[in-house]
């Protein structure tokens, strides 16, 4: 039946998967700055240095991995390294509901390392994209007003903006203002990431059509990359950053999961050489169904096992 | 009525915001924009996708006249090199009111 | 004042119809599949059988009447006819909405019928229309890829597939997990049909204007044909599914209601030498807003006057 | 961090801010509808006339001062004028937030003045126009059919209409079936008003860009205006409509705020010879986010004063 | 194919029903209208704002026959007047089904 | 800059994947597609209703060699004929990138 979803003419409007995003990034901000309320700023400050650690690390190992083992031209493979620093809120709001439908309690910390690690995984892209062009000597293709424009957006895209503000309103919320708007923000959560989800589904079963294009490598890269990192995450989570079951599967998954939304349009104005079926074919149609489907059980059961 | 380039361009929409960037840079500041514009090219196909309206294209129509087509194409140029695109140039009459 | 509506600048954006449409369908499908979990598949049998029957039958009879008292032409007889064989979710939830207001309680069946009379009636229009060229040597205009995508649409359109989708979910999930969805998908059903009433009285609205060029005939056609229909359905929802009141008022109004999404591209596509203006002026001016206001309470006093 | 949202790409799509003012002026309308409902229609006329009164007075006054003591053009004078005899819904539901979360009562007739105040003043401005272009033989480049259409608009606008459709529903539902409304009209509200003011709040940033373009004088215009008005507005809330603290603060809001979603438009075709970035910007860039920020809570002190 | 005139109006989305309204009196009753269209010119930049969708442009295309060209575009021009905008004219060949 | 013919074809948006299939038959794998274009013509007027997205138009806007016309028309005829529409040609210059 999803695959007769897919090959039907049904399809959500943009609009309201917007909107629906829209929503899910403030919620989640909210519950997360309600909870960081009654914490210390200094308590934060790991969590903070871990999420620009992760950001910047993940995409260079997934560059050599890609240069190494698979037969990528590098620019390529930096366009899609870059996807696996970044992360998706999708992921990480479905590891949430799947926490919360499982009756497991985990840290809200998570929730603004979501917010950091959008940005640090693209300047590493670009920075990779630079040196590569220069040692290689290729010209470079990108209009030099873009570049500027690239790292502006890297750091107040809609995302980030969307998710800090919903933390800075639960945090400076009082109890009695927040009651009146938490029916909206709070009990309407999972029945809206319901409809997030079918969208999602929707959206990466389109891009089934796409995997021969991708060839074998890749899509094994798409499902060995994010097991690796997400395992790594979690033991981050549990042993450096000592977070529970909760907080460990989520940073798992934080490392796990490769952006859809903000990375893609950034690379392709970074990288035009590169080719973006390719990366939206790994990061939407293969990483996001296998870490929703698979991955975020795993990661979960793995933080179980440490425990 | 006087006689006119009618320049039609359609590029993907990343590039919207430097498009007006570089007409600005030659002093052309008159433009028509179309939103939300699909296609297929040698660089596949776009379209709006749900979570990435930035892979469709944009068009933007520029009537200029005829002695400043050369610089706008070429300012143009590098754009559609480095990211595809099409661009149609063709005669016609600007309605003068 | 609703005449002022109508001709008024108001228009409700065409995406936050499209939303709404979606969730009432999810929601009525996972309102039915909660109840369906508990009833077992044999039982569901003979509503199904009926359904296709009445999507078979209910187009070849409006087919005959319409040839025979009115003086259509065969292919616009056809395309008007087959609308009448499926159904409208518009029509149905407004339904459903009466007899919760009412308190008056339904069988869960229906909601089954409604997936499944989308298409019967759209493949007997395409027959109807095909041996119609035939017999009068008419060269047929549709392209042949055409009638195939037709078909394959016939039976995979959008809102078959949330209904069953809701259906799905509201059968298998569990009692925990539906608690949290349910805030989004029952507590705001009834705002949210108050909102897609609003914009399918004003749709319907701006259908009156073309009321002169359907002409006479067929606007009484357009309110006796589902008064007949709707009986028939009550009846046969009271004798021989053996319904409560409720239930047999709910297929009285399957039988009567006229599709208005599925049905008009549909036909289209499948006989271009009919005029849209008559069946969508029909469908969506006449049949739809005499069904809200006054078929479904005449529909639901003859259920209560057969008990 | 505001400053950054403006500056940033993030948009929220237009659609979503269409269909969330839909939902708010139904929603108010609803509950002012219900508390009208004990009240009889003679105890409505004073604040009708009241309303009236203030649609007529505000623009005339307003240009006056335009004209006299800035030094814009006369026909620039009257568009600008206009929009601060209408009323700006966005305002007054910023303030109903505001009243309940100071645990404020109020009257429930300034939910039928906002319905009625967006239509005088077009009028007026439309025949200062007039007048201005007879009396200084300027050619009028208005087509004759815009002014009818004008006209009739203001008075059928959608705001109006939706305003009203949710003031009869409250007004006429039962309780009963009200109850099974509410849950969507009534809880979702301050949820759904905190993105409507992210979402003007963008928008009204997005014209700062623009205050060089409206000089000094317009600026302080745009601030000075509704502090008097809105003064003006409280004293008759509480003196002539004898209103409690809540209601008096609903009138001055009234007054204070100007229209941004009826009247630009509507100056646009009354007005081609005026600039709409002068009116936009003060309206929507100067006005809006002085009374929601400054304005609200200077009022309501002012009303707290005169008690 | 014989040969018509195309017109390509972009104005103000005001004057939508004005226009529709203009061209009904001189007999025109075909043409094609893009919406949600932005540009640029004399008269500033027009987009769709969240509040105001009726300070975008909408882009009308008239396939006319030359003879009527001259009848058409007296009867838009004082609303290009009043209002601004663009109207283009160009040469097209009209394929007949 | 070479020449090349611009056709621009208006047609029903339920015949969209049907011209794209149409096109691909005949090996045209470019082109651009405007959708919600609303429009009047013979056959009424059509615009996006809230219920049937359907009922507007699509543009598709074709930009192909001058040699390649008569095929892309003829392969086109069809459709134009059962479902109406209108179909444009015209000159342009096309700019290398
Ligand atoms: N021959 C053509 N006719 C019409 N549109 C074209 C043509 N070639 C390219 N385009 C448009 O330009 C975009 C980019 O083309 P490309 O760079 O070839 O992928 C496509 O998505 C189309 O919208
Ligand atoms: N030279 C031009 N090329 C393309 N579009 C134009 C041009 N001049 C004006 N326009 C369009 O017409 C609209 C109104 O122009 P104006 O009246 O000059 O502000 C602009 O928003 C553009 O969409
Ligand atoms: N003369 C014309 N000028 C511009 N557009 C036209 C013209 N004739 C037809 N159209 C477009 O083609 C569509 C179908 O036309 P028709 O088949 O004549 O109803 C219309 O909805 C218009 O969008
Ligand atoms: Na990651
Ligand atoms: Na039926
Ligand atoms: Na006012």
């Amino acid at each position: 039946m999803l695959a007769q979803l897919v090959r039907s003419d049904l399809k959500l409007p943009a609009e309201l998967t917007k909107s629906i995003t829209i929503y899910l990034l403030i919620s989640v901000g909210i519950h997360g700055g309600i909870e960081l309320s009654h914490i210390h700023l200094n308590e934060a400050i790991p969590s903070i240095a871990i999420a620009i650690v992760l950001g910047i690390a993940l995409p260079i190992i997934a560059y050599f991995t890609i240069i190494n083992i698979g037969k990528l031209d590098r620019l390529n493979a930096v366009a899609i390294a870059t996807h696996y620093g970044s992360v998706s809120a999708g992921t990480f709001l479905t590891a949430i509901a799947f926490l919360e439908v499982m009756h497991v309690d985990y840290e809200k910390h998570p929730v603004i390392m979501l917010a950091i690690m959008e940005s640090p995984a693209i300047l590493v892209g670009l920075m990779l994209a630079t040196s590569i062009r220069k040692k290689y000597a290729l010209g470079s293709p990108v209009i030099e007003s873009n570049q500027q424009a690239l790292v502006k957006e890297a750091f107040t895209n809609g995302s980030i903006l969307l998710l800090l503000g919903g933390i800075l309103i639960g945090d400076i919320a009082t109890e009695k203002s927040l009651k009146s708007i938490l029916p909206f923000f709070d009990q309407l959560f999972m029945g809206v990431l319901c409809i997030f989800l079918l969208a999602m589904g929707m959206e990466a079963g389109k891009k089934i059509g796409d995997f021969k294009l991708a060839g074998r490598f890749l899509i094994g890269f798409g499902i060995i990359m994010p097991v690796l990192s997400g395992c790594v995450g979690v033991m981050i989570g549990h042993y450096v950053l000592g977070f529970s079951i909760g907080g460990a599967t989520l940073v798992g998954v934080l490392a796990a999961s490769a952006s859809y939304i903000a990375v893609p349009p950034a690379m392709r104005m970074a990288i035009p050489e590169a080719n973006p079926s390719l990366y939206l074919t790994l990061a939407l149609g293969v990483t996001f169904p296998f870490n929703v489907v698979f991955g975020i059980p795993l990661y979960y059961g793995f933080a179980c096992f440490l425990n | 009525m006087f006689s006119i380039k009618r320049i039609e361009l359609v590029i993907e929409a990343v590039e919207k915001s430097n498009v007006i960037r570089t007409l600005k840079k030659i002093n052309i500041t008159s433009y028509t924009i179309y939103k939300h514009v699909g296609g297929a090219g040698e660089r596949g196909s776009r379209d709006e996708i749900a979570f990435g309206e930035k892979f469709e294209n944009v068009t933007f129509v520029i009537a200029c006249p005829e002695n400043r087509l050369t610089t706008v194409i070429e300012s143009l140029r590098p754009i559609l090199k480095s990211y595809g695109g099409m661009c149609l140039v063709s005669d016609a009459q600007w309605v003068i009111h």
